[in-house]
């Protein structure tokens, strides 16, 4: 395991009180205030579950992953924001979460971005590609890396207008070239026909790629980053029982062989350190 | 913490009764989360290490995980670095938290199992042995722990290689677990375990296919805890060492019943992957509750006092 | 229900998968509940009785239920008027419903099964037998269907009292119900059913001594369907003759994992004590499932098109 | 099984939508309009469920049963009233339903009230004794007695003013004697001093007792009215899963040996039935 900017986690799962909770094209955006936490790096997670967790069917019972999509140092604490698609019992809960509800919360977990240094030395600027829910983590991304002062490019795709929601919301920037497959904003196709000619450029050797989304995409990434040796971080999903590296299940498959258990060790990645982002049972259908 | 609830475990001396079950808490991924407040506020009184083998193991393919009505299915295939990865880089680390390490330990023969019980005993920084039974023997092709004979031919393979004190964790997956404890006992064991895992499966509710990458794997959480406490109650008639028990405990209240049925100490396993201080809380509501109820000092005491 | 959910169960001819787990829903007093609607729409393409014993029982003391975490213990006891008064009082009023009679039967002793199978295997209103093997037996002590010799031996045993199709009702607690299976099947058995429930028990969560008054009982609903249905997949790899499965069905998306994992036709059991219809419900679930999948016709087919 | 006048339920659980949750001393009082049901008798319980059933911990999973307290035809269906105690997770869901939300019901259930003529032939009248939760059916009992011109008597006990809720909104009545432990209110002690004296009157012989309440208070009116052999029902309370006849899960005991199912041979039970009214694991604590 490299050494990374994690930020450390409260040892215990506490309360944040929901401040807000709207929709935004296909998904809902909800912000927590939490008292006692620190702030997370870009790429970190939490795990969530709201405070009437389960149902008569006894799911949802275990707590379930969610990329901070924004964080941002308020009065009280650190306002937290996730992006939420509804796709089965736990997300429903969290989706229709009001303002004042808790969300138990354990977090900031997991291993952040590196920094565009850190990952392409003498990288000139930073790529930033996105793919439906998968955006969640890139506003965070986005505005530390403006801060910094690292010019970048967004890229984001999406499958047609109902699920082309939070880019306003998350991704306020001057430059964000869209990619839709139903024609109805930008490019007509995939985000990655995008970064594939973006990477023909010249200066895509000295490029930094972050990438995330659902699996084929992230998988396109990783391969084309692979081809044109532009290096490349992808965040990863994987089923979570506990986020804290104990329960061994969010096995990734590594390229080295074996695995690694994506909660301690991702859930970015190097994308050289997997042969494929393709797993059974991770990452949204 | 104001109730004493410290207890002597086969020779092992504990602040209280709570301990984790193996598997369910890594200690070394947990400080790479939480820091050094995961040893300075160690939730357990004795850690209890993930099993073990004599070769390393990567592990089941995925998926590993498959999420029942008030538990979990895992089939996460044990893992681990294998006897000398261990000795040389999870030892180091584990014999730096505050509490008595048990190391679980897992083979497919008899020979197995006795070189890591020399292996792991020659160590100082182990305090005890947790022998897990719910494997194969490739000599008979049967579950050692589903079998007395088998229990019992282990524990005389294995008994004169260590002075540490040996735990035996049995499987709920048979008819008399009770007779499979009377058998460790009398090969020597120093204390017995459980429940492990129930085995279970789960199909892939669009695809129907399993879903496990494994094909099945092990039921735990709260679902099993009734299950859990009967065979608790049933193996505590039945042996004169101590049990450890463990299945869905969630609370301190759950703690107690386990207690009540005749447990010594019990173990937190899944509980912990909901909220990672879950330990700490329970001592706690278990310290409140034996205080309410008029019970601090030894609370292996409330066994004798309301179990039938 | 468009879809054709037909099948035959062992030379029974059904409508439709779905039965009631024994002991589960009592067509009789159902009916005092809510008049002629269950005779009219009876939920089950087959219905099974509360098992009967040769002689009266009156049951166990209560109290007789604990909700569990996703699920119930209950320790009911088998009330029952024996075979005399099944055969005088009950047979009539059920063979009244439109649906083949399966009569549960559970003795002590081989004698007292043969007796019950001859009892029941000569009248024209019953169906077909389920033997509860859930039981010792006063001979060897030992329950009967923990073990495969004393399952075959009790098939060898009232197999040829009766030309009636024998269900055998496995039971879970033990570690190879596949054996178990095999053996009912060499001694002549026509179908398996299972899961019965778990061995658990509970606690007075405020007194702490044991809540039910027969001390433990047997846990069934959603929390035991990872466990009913890896055991269901074991017993249909492992026997030819027909498996009706059940543990924790709730809808038609469960029917269809447990027809997917081998079985030929399921049964609703604790789901029918949260909503009388249920089983209406199921059915209607699985059809329009089925529909949805392409699989209408013989379910049947799911297992060999998706199980493994 | 003796016949009597029990209302037949529908066959399946169903929706109603709750018009009102009130708090009325100690307990919630909450009605609901049942659009497919028919009128209850008094007596006569529901199964009852909220459509977001359990929790994290797996319970509540089974319904539960509630004596209807009051009932009326109503435009678009029957109102049904219910008098809850929160006790534990089913009670609380069940207390805190909102004006709209839907409550799932299984019911009318059981043996009601026999009227006193059938009960006590040639009554002169009825004396209604409740204890605390257990005045709930007693409500739909007295109106129908009075539209049914029964001169009777009622008189209800209560631990203290916590525990006196439900006496005004439940037993609009002109003659009610009240018995308080903490004499906060009418006699100090317990109701069944008032029953004694009342059965020490001549008319006694002819009286028809109904009574419910906790155990204890039903196994002191079941021993007084033995003793002074005057006719008695009693409704009962045992754990139910079903309350169908189907989990034989509510034994009790019966003075001629045996068990009976109290959801369908109760849980309204003659007093010479039974042998005590003190069961293990039933009633309120
Ligand atoms: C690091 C990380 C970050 C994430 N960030 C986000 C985010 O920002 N926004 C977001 O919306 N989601 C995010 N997710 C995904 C999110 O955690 C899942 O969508 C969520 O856990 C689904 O829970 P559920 O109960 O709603 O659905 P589930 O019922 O758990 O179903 C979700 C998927 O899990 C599988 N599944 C179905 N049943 C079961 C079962 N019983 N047990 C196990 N698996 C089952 C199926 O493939 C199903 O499609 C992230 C996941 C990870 C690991
Ligand atoms: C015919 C009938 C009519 C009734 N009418 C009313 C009414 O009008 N109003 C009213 O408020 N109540 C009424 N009750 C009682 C009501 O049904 C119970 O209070 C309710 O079921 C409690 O559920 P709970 O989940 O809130 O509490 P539970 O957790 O079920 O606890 C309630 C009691 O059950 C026992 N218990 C505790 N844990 C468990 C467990 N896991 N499994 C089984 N038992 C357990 C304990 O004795 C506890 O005190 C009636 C009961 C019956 C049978
Ligand atoms: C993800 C997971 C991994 C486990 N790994 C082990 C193991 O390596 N060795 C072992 O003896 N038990 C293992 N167990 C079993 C637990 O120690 C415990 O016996 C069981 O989960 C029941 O307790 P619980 O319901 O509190 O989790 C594991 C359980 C889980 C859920
Ligand atoms: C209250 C109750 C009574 C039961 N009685 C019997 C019985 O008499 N005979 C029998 O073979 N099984 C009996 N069973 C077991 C069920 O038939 C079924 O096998 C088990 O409950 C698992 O299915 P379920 O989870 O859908 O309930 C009973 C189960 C319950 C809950
Ligand atoms: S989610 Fe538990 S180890 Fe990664
Ligand atoms: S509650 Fe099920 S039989 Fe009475």
């Amino acid at each position: 395991m490299s050494a990374d900017a994690r930020v450390l986690a409260p040892f215990a799962r506490r309360r944040a009180a929901v401040s807000a909770n709207v929709a935004t094209g296909g998904y809902r955006i909800f912000s927590a205030l939490d008292g006692s936490g620190p702030e997370p790096e870009p790429g970190q997670f939490y795990m969530l579950a709201t405070e009437r967790w389960g149902s008569s069917s006894g799911r949802p019972y275990l707590p379930r992953a969610f990329s901070v999509a924004d964080a941002e140092a308020v009065e009280g604490g650190v306002r937290l924001d996730f992006l939420v698609e509804a796709v089965g019992p736990g997300t429903e809960l969290l989706a229709a979460l009001a303002e004042g509800e808790g969300v138990l919360l354990t977090g900031p977990l997991g291993r952040p971005f590196s920094g565009p240094a850190e990952l392409a030395p003498g990288a000139s600027g930073a790529v930033l590609v996105g793919g439906g829910i998968g955006i969640a983590p890139l506003a965070l991304l986005r505005r530390r890396l403006a801060s910094a002062g690292v010019p970048q490019r967004v890229l984001l795709g999406f499958r047609d207008r109902e699920h082309s929601g939070a880019v306003e919301e998350l991704v306020r920037c001057e430059e964000v070239r869209l990619a839709t497959e139903d024609g109805h904003a930008g490019h007509r196709g995939y985000v990655t026909d995008l970064l594939a000619v973006l990477l023909a450029g010249d200066d895509a050797q000295t490029a930094a790629v972050y990438a995330c989304g659902p699996p084929a995409m992230l998988e396109a990434v990783r391969a084309l980053c692979a081809q044109r040796e532009v290096a490349a971080e992808l965040a990863m999903e994987a089923p979570m029982a506990c986020g804290f590296g104990s329960c061994f299940g969010c096995a990734i498959p590594l390229a080295s062989g074996g695995y690694m258990r994506l909660c301690v060790d991702g859930p970015v990645v190097r994308a050289d350190e997997i042969s494929t982002a393709l797993v059974e049972g991770s990452g949204h259908r | 913490m104001s109730a004493d609830l410290s207890l002597d475990l086969c020779g092992l001396r504990l602040a209280h009764p709570v301990l984790n079950g193996s598997g369910t808490f890594d200690a070394i991924a947990a400080r790479r989360a939480f820091g050094d407040a995961v040893a300075e506020r160690f939730p357990f009184s004795a850690y209890v290490s993930k099993t073990i083998t004599p070769e390393p193991r990567a592990g089941n393919p995925p998926p590993r995980l498959f999420e029942t009505p008030a538990g979990m299915i895992n089939s996460i295939g044990l893992p681990n670095k294998g006897l000398d990865g261990f000795l040389l880089e999870d030892l180091p680390a584990l014999a730096e938290l505050s509490v008595p390490l048990i190391v679980s330990v897992m083979a497919p023969s008899r020979d197995g199992f006795a070189h890591l019980v020399e292996g792991v005993g020659g160590r100082d920084d182990v305090a005890a042995i947790e022998l897990n039974v719910s494997c194969p023997n490739v000599e008979s092709g049967l579950i050692v722990g589903e079998q007395p004979t088998e229990t019992h031919a282990l524990l005389q393979a294995v008994r004169s290689l260590t002075a540490k004190q040996l735990i035996v964790k049995l499987t709920p997956n048979c008819g008399d677990p009770a007779a499979v404890a009377r058998a460790a006992e009398e090969g020597g064991a120093d204390a017995v375990s459980l429940i492990n895992t129930l085995r279970a499966t789960a199909r892939d509710p669009v695809g129907l296919q399993p879903w496990l990458g494994a094909g099945g794997g092990g039921l735990s959480g709260p679902a099993i805890r009734p299950i859990a406490l009967d065979q608790v109650r049933r193996v505590a008639e039945a042996v004169s060492i101590p049990v450890i028990g463990m299945g869905g405990i969630e609370s301190g209240a759950h703690a107690i019943e386990f207690l009540s049925s005749g447990a010594t100490a019990i173990a937190v396993g899944t509980a912990n992957f909901r909220d990672p201080s879950a330990g700490e809380r329970i001592v706690s509501e278990l310290a409140d509750e034996l205080l309410a109820r008029g019970m601090e000092g030894r609370p292996g005491a409330i066994a004798g006092s309301t179990s039938t």
